[in-house]
């Protein structure tokens, strides 16, 4: 595809409340803090950072080996290490403040209480523009089932954050489970955006050795492997029409694998394992995906929202 | 400072066994490189499938050209030593920490197969001065797998060992390692873990400072995946970041080893 | 790897009353009811025929186009088009019962009604070795939530078909959702054997013409892309030691990828997009693993099953 | 029979724009194909991705070499041209129905685009008095998509036709099918879907017999998947195992036209 220069396409949207300048962000846990990126590439044209995942107090990783790579995709036990909500806000979130780029923060927790002292904290620092809550983790007091798998589990967590922020709160959910009605719970609760979604659980084992591949044993899967499952989530949700914008995430490698999400029914996108590989892989899939605009006859990206044709349409 | 750029495939040499000589050129931003970094390497043409680059140890520079000695060990490295002359690389580095400048007296250097790779550097970086001062200990299982001889040769003075005895001292680099102790400033070593994990027991018990160039999966190469930590002795480690060069002392051998 | 024809290593499973000459069969779907292959495949050489799977009546498939080609990955939705299970038994199975292999049927309804009906025929029938029910089926009278989705609602699927037939029963689950609640009360309810899994939800849109790549919208994600979804579920449903063999499905293209299903706990494996590209893959597929087993240095491949080493093991 | 077996590919020639010609050896199950059947093809090197074999019309056969005529449109087709003298395919074929054995009376044959393939293993295949009958309309979108046209001349008598008019007349085949209906005994077609529908209503207009070869996205290419089904006036038609040649009035034009 080429890009001609005098086509103007309008790339920003919006969601609820927050205005991005184009739909193309990274993906929490692949791009860090974004600070470390900073001599790479070039903040201002993100979509949004959104960082890696946080936690009321620092967190160490699983066990090494944390990563392994699958047919079309890569499974990850990382373990959530992270530095804690209070070092991100001291340390990081200043030095990001200073590019001008929406800044989502990501967090978790073990407990509800875990979820409302991130979501407390965030809320009163200055510089972050949304509130992603990553619901794909084992609640410890519910036996370990987790809180996104759960729709009367994960509408309890997401009211509970809602009444500790004001600013955009987005629930980040898991691709596979009851999708439809843990989105559904989400958006009763309070939830502003929905982004669809994580990895999906996955284990490799080494013949040879015998051994798990990972030293969690088991991990989650990213990559274009997970691509049809996750814009297929979005698909459904989408058709539920449950009235919240919706953030596509999963093995987008190119403009027209972001394209795929947003005629699902998706308004925004982010780009996670292609950003490990490809540190500028959201800039150049933002200048195809506006090239498939111009190709597309659309001057809006968010013209292309939930414009898959049916049955029937023309 | 890491850059990310494109480069293009100059020729991929056949040296013995399963091991290639990959160089590439267009790579002015790792001219500099020190010895003991690397970059993470993906052809263009893996698009969906293998999906992560591939970390190398930057073995020789040369202008823009810069060459990478590669062992094919899976789908990726085989895929790497079938590149065209042409193909486009997608390249990031130069990546980790050094082995540190010499200091002046012998230093010993340990390279078990391709673990030659960072050392061969070294030996480019170092001065003459440096060289008369160095030993190089390099082991293989047999006398095919050993490269680039006569070159090392001229320059260092080399102790090849191998585990058939088809060349050299039969047995490993550390049967040779103990006599070589004496008076030794430094030792320098890359190859299998168990092997460095000898060595770097070898060189504490004869108090003789030792960095260890250590290996892990790696997805980013660049600190934030946060997928290459081993296990330290305060903490874990980021091969990428922290290493892949490190003191010894730091890795927590007994569980790296697990 | 090189097979040395004077090793010999005893392939043969038992999967609770029904042996297996080698634990490799074709999967559903992907090897029609056998006999159209009867001049390609040496039937004697599988594990077992696995059959397409077959509904009480004639069922028409989903409208074209029914194949889209995913990355690492294949999206179907033929729709379950059968020619219903009393034609089966008349046309197919005297065929079939002419080849020295075994025959695993599988089957679905809308209704608990409609499995019972297929439960009671296949029980009835002659060279019918075991019966598979397809657990990811819309349930009509329950709001079209699928069987394999809910503990309770599988269950009692699986107790009714139980009360149909004493043949060995096999059900077959979903990879995604609450897979070990699941399989627990199927279990429960009296299933011999537990097939993971099915395909995985999913979908492809063509960005230029944007429509959905299948006539259906949705579809069913299977080969390699999901074979390390569905070895993490066979590894925890094994971890929950209910008492039953396992199958593992998906992805499985070599021996070695089989290997990783036994490692994690099944006591065999099914074929299906591997055995679509290539007929004899079932075959060869047994060969490698069978040479994997002398690399292994085990004398029979059971040893295998559930043989990856957690740690602490040596 | 239906067999499945590795091929070894002798050479890939790019013929012109997106067009190749590919050629197979040990091919001796193909080598009595009929007009009109097809084969799977799958290299070996494809592994995990692209993951199924893609069917090819069966062009030219000679001895135990195929060849096969292929337009690149995807990642399939881009990789198969690609595809190094010697590499190993596996093979699917010859599957699927074929043209009718040519009745007596003039036949018109029309092919669009790289549906010349199996129009040209009829011409192969027919004997003198049938090529005497027989005209060929052969329409592309322009003059470079055109391909063995000296070949074909010398055989049958050819009408070309181009979208753009850089070559033989300016148009569609179906502008000039009409006036050769007249008396004609057989009509024969493959190209783009839409183009078969206008012909196939064009020859049932004339009441004249006529016979389409369809496409469909195919998994097994053997009537095992049910995937390759469209439309017929009397249910689902499986492409692989009811066509591709099918009496064109079985197929029901305005659903497949969706
Ligand atoms: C800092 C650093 C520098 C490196 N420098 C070099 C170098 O200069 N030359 C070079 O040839 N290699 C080097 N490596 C190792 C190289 O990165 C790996 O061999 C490569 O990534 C393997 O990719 P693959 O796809 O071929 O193997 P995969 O298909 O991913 O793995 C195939 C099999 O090999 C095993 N395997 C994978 N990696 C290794 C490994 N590193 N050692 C042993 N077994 C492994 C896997 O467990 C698996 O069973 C370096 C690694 C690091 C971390
Ligand atoms: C019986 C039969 C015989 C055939 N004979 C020939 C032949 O002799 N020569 C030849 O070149 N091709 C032939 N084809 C078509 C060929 O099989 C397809 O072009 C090929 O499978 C596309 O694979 P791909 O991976 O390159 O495309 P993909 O990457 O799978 O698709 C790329 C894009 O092209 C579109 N596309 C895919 N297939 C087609 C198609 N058939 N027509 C139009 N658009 C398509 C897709 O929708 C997609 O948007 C035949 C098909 C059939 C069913
Ligand atoms: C190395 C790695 C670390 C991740 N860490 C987090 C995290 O901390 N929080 C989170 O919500 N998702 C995390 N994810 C999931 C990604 O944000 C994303 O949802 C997933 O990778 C799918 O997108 P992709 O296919 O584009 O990678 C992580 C993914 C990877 C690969
Ligand atoms: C074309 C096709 C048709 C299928 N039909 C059925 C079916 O009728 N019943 C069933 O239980 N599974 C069916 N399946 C699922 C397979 O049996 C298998 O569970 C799945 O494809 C995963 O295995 P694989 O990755 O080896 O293909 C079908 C799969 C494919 C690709
Ligand atoms: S490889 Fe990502 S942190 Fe080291
Ligand atoms: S391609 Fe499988 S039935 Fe036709």
């Amino acid at each position: 595809m080429e890009i001609r220069a005098d086509s103007t396409v309008d790339m920003g949207v919006d969601l609820t409340g927050l205005a991005l300048a184009n739909p193309v962000m990274t993906a929490s846990g692949t791009f860090g803090y974004g600070v470390e990126s900073k001599d790479l590439v070039d903040l201002a044209e993100l979509g949004a950072v959104v960082t890696k995942g946080l936690s009321p107090v620092p967190k160490e990783g699983n066990r090494a080996p944390r990563i392994w790579e699958a047919q079309a995709g890569v499974i990850n036990s990382i373990g959530l290490e992270n530095p804690g909500v209070d070092y991100f806000c001291e340390e990081y979130l200043p030095v990001l403040r200073s590019y001008d780029t929406r800044v989502v923060v990501n967090f978790f927790g073990q407990t509800e209480q875990d979820y409302v002292v991130c979501a407390a904290t965030l809320d009163a620092a200055d510089g972050v523009d949304a509130l992603e809550m990553n619901l794909s983790c084992p609640n410890v007091q519910a036996g370990g089932l987790q809180f996104g798998q759960d729709p009367s589990m994960a509408g309890r967590l997401v009211a509970a954050c809602r009444r500790a922020t004001s600013k955009p709160l987005w629930a980040k959910l898991s691709l596979v489970g009851p999708v439809v009605e843990v989105a559904r719970a989400c958006v009763d609760a309070g939830a502003d955006v929905l982004c669809l979604g994580n990895t999906i659980p996955a284990m490799a084992i080494d013949p040879r050795t015998r051994r798990p591949r990972l030293g969690a044993l088991t991990g989650g899967l990213s990559g274009p492997a997970i691509h049809p499952v996750a814009v297929r989530a979005v698909f459904v949700v989408h058709r539920a029409e449950l009235g919240v914008p919706l953030v596509g995430i999963g093995g987008i490698r190119t403009g027209l694998d972001a394209a795929e999400f947003l005629l699902a029914g998706a308004s925004a996108v982010q780009v996670g394992t292609q950003t490990l590989v490809e540190p500028n892989a959201c800039i150049r899939i933002r200048d195809e995906l506006r090239a498939y605009c111009i190709e597309q006859k659309v001057t809006s990206v968010g013209q292309l929202r939930g414009a898959c044709r049916l049955d029937g349409d023309a | 400072m890491v850059e990310f750029f494109d480069a293009t495939v100059e020729t991929v040499e056949h040296v013995t066994g399963d091991l290639y000589l990959l160089r590439l050129r267009d790579c002015e931003a790792l001219a500099s490189s020190q010895p003991g970094q690397f970059a993470m390497l993906r052809p263009r043409s893996w698009q969906v499938d293998p999906v992560l680059a591939r970390p190398f140890s930057i073995f020789r520079t040369s202008g823009d050209r810069v060459d990478f000695l590669i062992r094919t060990v899976g789908r990726g490295t085989d895929s790497l030593v079938r590149c065209n002359a042409g193909e486009r690389i997608d390249v990031l580095g130069p990546v980790g920490t050094a082995f540190p400048s010499p200091s002046h007296g012998p230093t010993v250097l340990v390279a078990g197969g391709v673990g030659l790779a960072p050392i061969g550097l070294w030996i480019d970086r170092a001065d003459d001065g440096m060289r008369a001062d160095a030993t190089l200990i390099y082991g293989a299982r047999t006398a095919d797998d050993l490269v680039f001889l006569d070159e090392l040769s001229q320059r260092v003075a080399v102790v090849v060992t191998t585990e058939d005895g088809s060349f050299g001292r039969k047995g490993l680099v550390t049967d040779e390692m103990v006599s070589l102790l004496d008076g030794c400033a430094e030792v320098l070593t890359c190859g299998p873990t168990r092997m460095m994990a000898h060595v770097a027991r070898l060189a504490g018990e004869a108090r003789v400072s030792c960095h260890v160039s250590l290996e892990a999966r790696m997805a980013c190469g660049r600190g934030i995946c946060l997928g290459c930590a081993v296990p330290g002795v305060a903490g874990p480690l980021l091969v990428c970041r922290d290493g892949p060069v490190l003191p010894a002392g730091h890795v927590d051998w007994e569980q790296v080893l697990v």
